[in-house]
């Protein structure tokens, strides 16, 4: 394991220690917390918004923090859900009196500690209320599991509902339009290495020289298969055909587009992918106004892409454009 | 009969056979999960350690509470709530008793089983660490004293029966068929949990 | 070597075709070359600033191209310099009128492939100046040999040119500008992993498990030394010292810094990397408003980070600040 | 006697030795340089094969004169305009005569070890391609005829020469003393270029 650290133990408490001291302007971390949230936090009259998750996926969730997207974000340990102790710090320092939303990728234990962070936030009547992002459609959906995962889609849904909370809404709408954010996102990835755990010194798995993972969560946990490495073009159409074929899409309609690096794969590569979406939504007469290319949500050191798109409509296309001004998102 | 005493050595136990089998706890998330349940874990236990050191109760509900506590804001993940939990409604079962029979033991463990599954929304069979609480717990509920060398067996059958399991909850769902033939972290985890509580138990006696 | 590309042959090809797909509105290729200029180039009345040079550095050039930075990029083939030609469609496509300045990293085959270009322009009357960017303090300086590399603090230069430029000014006075980066700015990186030109299909280099390399070029040319890993802090120390020292900055100096992560480096680890800067730059009572942390100028998926510093006086700090609006470099 | 023909086997033939050795001089660009030596001259020389199968020429000149212009818009690095402006410069010294002399040729052969040194800012010595150039037109300047197999022992002796050099231009000189002990790559690939033109020329006679 070769990584540019200090020790093991001390990463995610050093990061969001460089993060404030990179961006002292724009981010605050809570004290005794692994908590970052807007410099100006509480924002009075705004719904607040926390997302976050393990750390290992930056610039998710801290680099989506600022005016038009989170007050707030919770980093836990590496690929570790974040407890609900400092979940439940987030909440109370980003309430602004008009409620907090919780966005939350569907994983059991983020599940599980965020809901019992807002346990503990209705408790002291703070109102609160929850989405699960549940984007990658890698894994078939069953009512009898916990579902699919949430992937770099989540970013689409901070923008989103950070929009409509920027513009004063109340509580349960910008719920739900984080809703109809999750209803119309899709993502799926792939893998060319693996990534491994700081902790745990030794790679989560193993690819041979010639072999790729489709369908790979964010944390390495495996896909569909595993197959002989594929060109991009041709990894391109698995992708974008597995996420399409689960939304109801028809020609002309209007989508956003994330290609999302996972970590180690070059922008060139990402671009080179891009290069065969366009042409895939091009023939499926998909408009897709500017591709979102870069690494959104990562896997540490993993190399491999996300593909994810939205279904625009009228009001989320408003909100999608609408400004912000966070570390690693800005618009307008 | 379990004393604060024993509680204190349960919890004691539990931390030296999870930093044991650290690696091992690693090696089996990293089959089927994202490989951090063996730190997850030894964090936790080393944290609740420390509190151990640092604070002293008067009965093994308040020892248990403050154990859960500690579980519920250092671990995290899947693990942290779910441990968390469960001891929380096994301490909140334990009351403010001084000591517990088998009988009453066995009732706290019953709730903390029930927190386990609420909490995870687990159902027998899924691959998940009730697959250890529910058998251990249901096969010893009713007796008037736990035969502990029994206990640990069934402990160990419960784990092995996670191997055949097509994974339900939890991230080796992910995996659907492929998580077949692997053993589930959190139920060998568990294994260790009453393995631990045994091995206080019988100490004491 | 695993990479999501199709034909190694066509990379910069479908990387180019890839980020004016996915940036329409932006950038625009100029047919049957490798440069990429801004949508509504050539802007009248304003200098044109056209910088380039080999792929594989992503997101430099292009990503830089657009309002208050770059008016072209020209790509070559991977870590291999444009040719005259391609420079030479470059800047008669920005020339605005005003003339066109070149930014070029101090590598012999840029310097040369450039120079032909400008001979070229000239002999079409178009009046073109040009700059060499050497900020790489890794190799000793000499008047005997070609000097010191350029590498990511070139984007520094493309920021506040591009500026100035911007403004209307002459282009001898963006020349000037320019210059005064130039003589202000110094860099130096490191890596733990090489990187694998894709046509050559083999690692540039290797490094044992427990090796890192200081002073590496954004080509994986060797540096200073070879030594057992270090510490993140430690390695921020040798890359600060040797950075500081070749710089003429006092406590209460005012600097612009570059966290540059080279690839395949997670921003987690650039974040801890900035953490220990941080302190670095506070013992020196060196005000840094807000440091640039991320992937600026890569060397494929090469692990590694550069460290890059500038001193700022009134009116480079006016200019850095001033609004840019393009795909990597958003300001204002 | 350089004809036109000469001139084309001259080039074919280069082409030939930097497709059999581009491993090679990858190789050796992959020790002290960037690695795409090898890449960067294959392209260069199967543009220009592709070239010369659609066009032809009048004249030696106006053969090495289309060559480089593909060198120069082709190859890019530092090898392209090093080997794009030799030979322009020897292009522009054959002029429009139909048959090079030796004596011709030599006169050609040191314009394009000037623009070497000119583009390059070379001097000998510094560990470039300069060091394989600069010896075998010393040699055999002034000469009435060419000892072919002299200068292709000249050329492989010039490259050997770069080997203990400390290099102080192009990339190698990044390295400063640990470029000590390798060849440099452009030195190697000029040293074909000269055997490709040592082939060419004694299959002609
Ligand atoms: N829904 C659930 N119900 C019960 N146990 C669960 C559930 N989800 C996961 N687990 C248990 O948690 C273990 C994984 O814990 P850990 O690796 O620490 O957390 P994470 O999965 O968040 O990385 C699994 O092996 C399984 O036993
Ligand atoms: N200033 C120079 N003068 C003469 N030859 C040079 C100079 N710089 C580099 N070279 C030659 O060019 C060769 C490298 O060419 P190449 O690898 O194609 O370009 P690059 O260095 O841009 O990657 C070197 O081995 C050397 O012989
Ligand atoms: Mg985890
Ligand atoms: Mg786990
Ligand atoms: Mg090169
Ligand atoms: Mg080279």
């Amino acid at each position: 394991m070769k990584k540019l650290i200090n020790h093991v133990d001390n990463i995610v408490d050093e990061m969001l220690d460089g993060m404030t001291a990179a961006h002292p302007n724009r981010l605050r971390r809570l004290e005794g917390t692994t908590v970052l949230v807007r410099k100006d936090a509480p924002v009075t009259g705004k719904v607040g918004i926390v997302s976050g998750g393990g750390s290992g996926h930056e610039p998710a969730h801290a680099g989506y923090v600022g005016p038009g997207m989170l007050d707030g974000a919770v980093a836990g340990e590496v690929f570790t859900s974040p407890t609900p102790d400092q979940v439940f710090e987030a909440i109370k320092a980003v309430n602004g009196g008009k409620g907090v939303l919780l966005v939350i990728k569907n994983y059991t234990g983020d599940v599980m500690n965020f809901e019992m962070a807002a346990e503990l936030a209705e408790a002291e009547g703070i109102q609160v209320r929850q989405v699960v992002v549940n984007d990658d459609v890698a894994v078939e959906d069953s009512s009898f599991t916990s579902g699919r995962r949430g992937i770099a889609g989540t970013v689409l849904v901070h923008k989103i509902a950070g929009a409509k909370a920027a513009e004063g809404a109340a509580l349960d709408d910008v719920h739900a339009v984080a809703e109809s954010v999750i209803k119309n996102v899709k993502s799926m990835g792939m893998s060319l290495s693996p990534c491994t755990v700081p902790a745990a010194g030794k790679p989560g798995f193993t690819l041979g020289e010639k072999e790729m993972e489709i369908g790979t969560g964010i944390h390495g946990e495996p896909g569909v298969e595993r197959t002989d490495i594929k060109p991009a073009a041709e990894t391109a159409e698995i992708l974008f055909h597995k996420v399409f074929q689960e939304m109801n899409m028809q020609a002309g309609d209007e989508a956003a587009v994330i290609i999302n690096g996972l970590g180690s794969t070059p922008l060139m590569e990402l671009y080179v992918f891009h290069h065969a979406i366009d042409r895939l939504l091009k023939d499926k007469d998909i408009r897709v106004e500017e591709a979102v290319v870069g690494e959104w949500m990562t896997s540490l050191e993993m190399a491999g892409v996300s593909f994810t798109m939205l279904k625009l409509d009228d009001t989320l296309k408003k909100l999608l454009d609408a400004p912000s001004d966070t570390v690693s998102w800005k618009r307008g | 009969m379990i004393t604060t005493g024993t509680a204190k050595s349960w919890m004691e136990n539990f931390k030296e056979l999870i930093l044991e089998n650290k690696d091992e706890l690693t090696t089996l998330d990293q089959a089927i999960g994202d490989g951090d349940h063996g730190i997850n874990m030894a964090r936790g236990v080393q944290e609740m350690d420390k509190m151990l050191q640092e604070k002293t109760f008067e009965t093994p509900g308040a020892l248990l509470k403050a154990a859960a506590m500690v579980f519920i804001s250092k671990i995290g993940g899947a693990s942290g709530p779910l441990y968390g939990s469960a001891l929380m409604k096994i301490a909140a079962e334990a009351g403010d008793k001084a000591e517990l029979t088998d009988q009453d033991l066995l009732a706290c463990l019953d709730a903390g089983k029930k927190a386990v599954q609420q909490r995870g929304r687990a159902e027998t069979g899924e691959k998940t660490m009730y697959d250890v609480w529910d058998p251990v717990v249901s096969t010893f509920r009713g007796e008037e004293t736990i035969d502990w060398e029994a206990l640990k067996t069934t402990a160990q059958q419960a784990v092995k029966s996670t191997v055949d399991m097509h994974a339900k909850k939890g991230r080796a769902a992910y995996l659907g068929a492929r998580s077949v033939g692997h053993t589930d972290p959190g139920a060998f985890s568990s294994r260790l949990f009453f393995e631990a509580l045994a091995d206080a138990a019988q100490k004491e006696n």
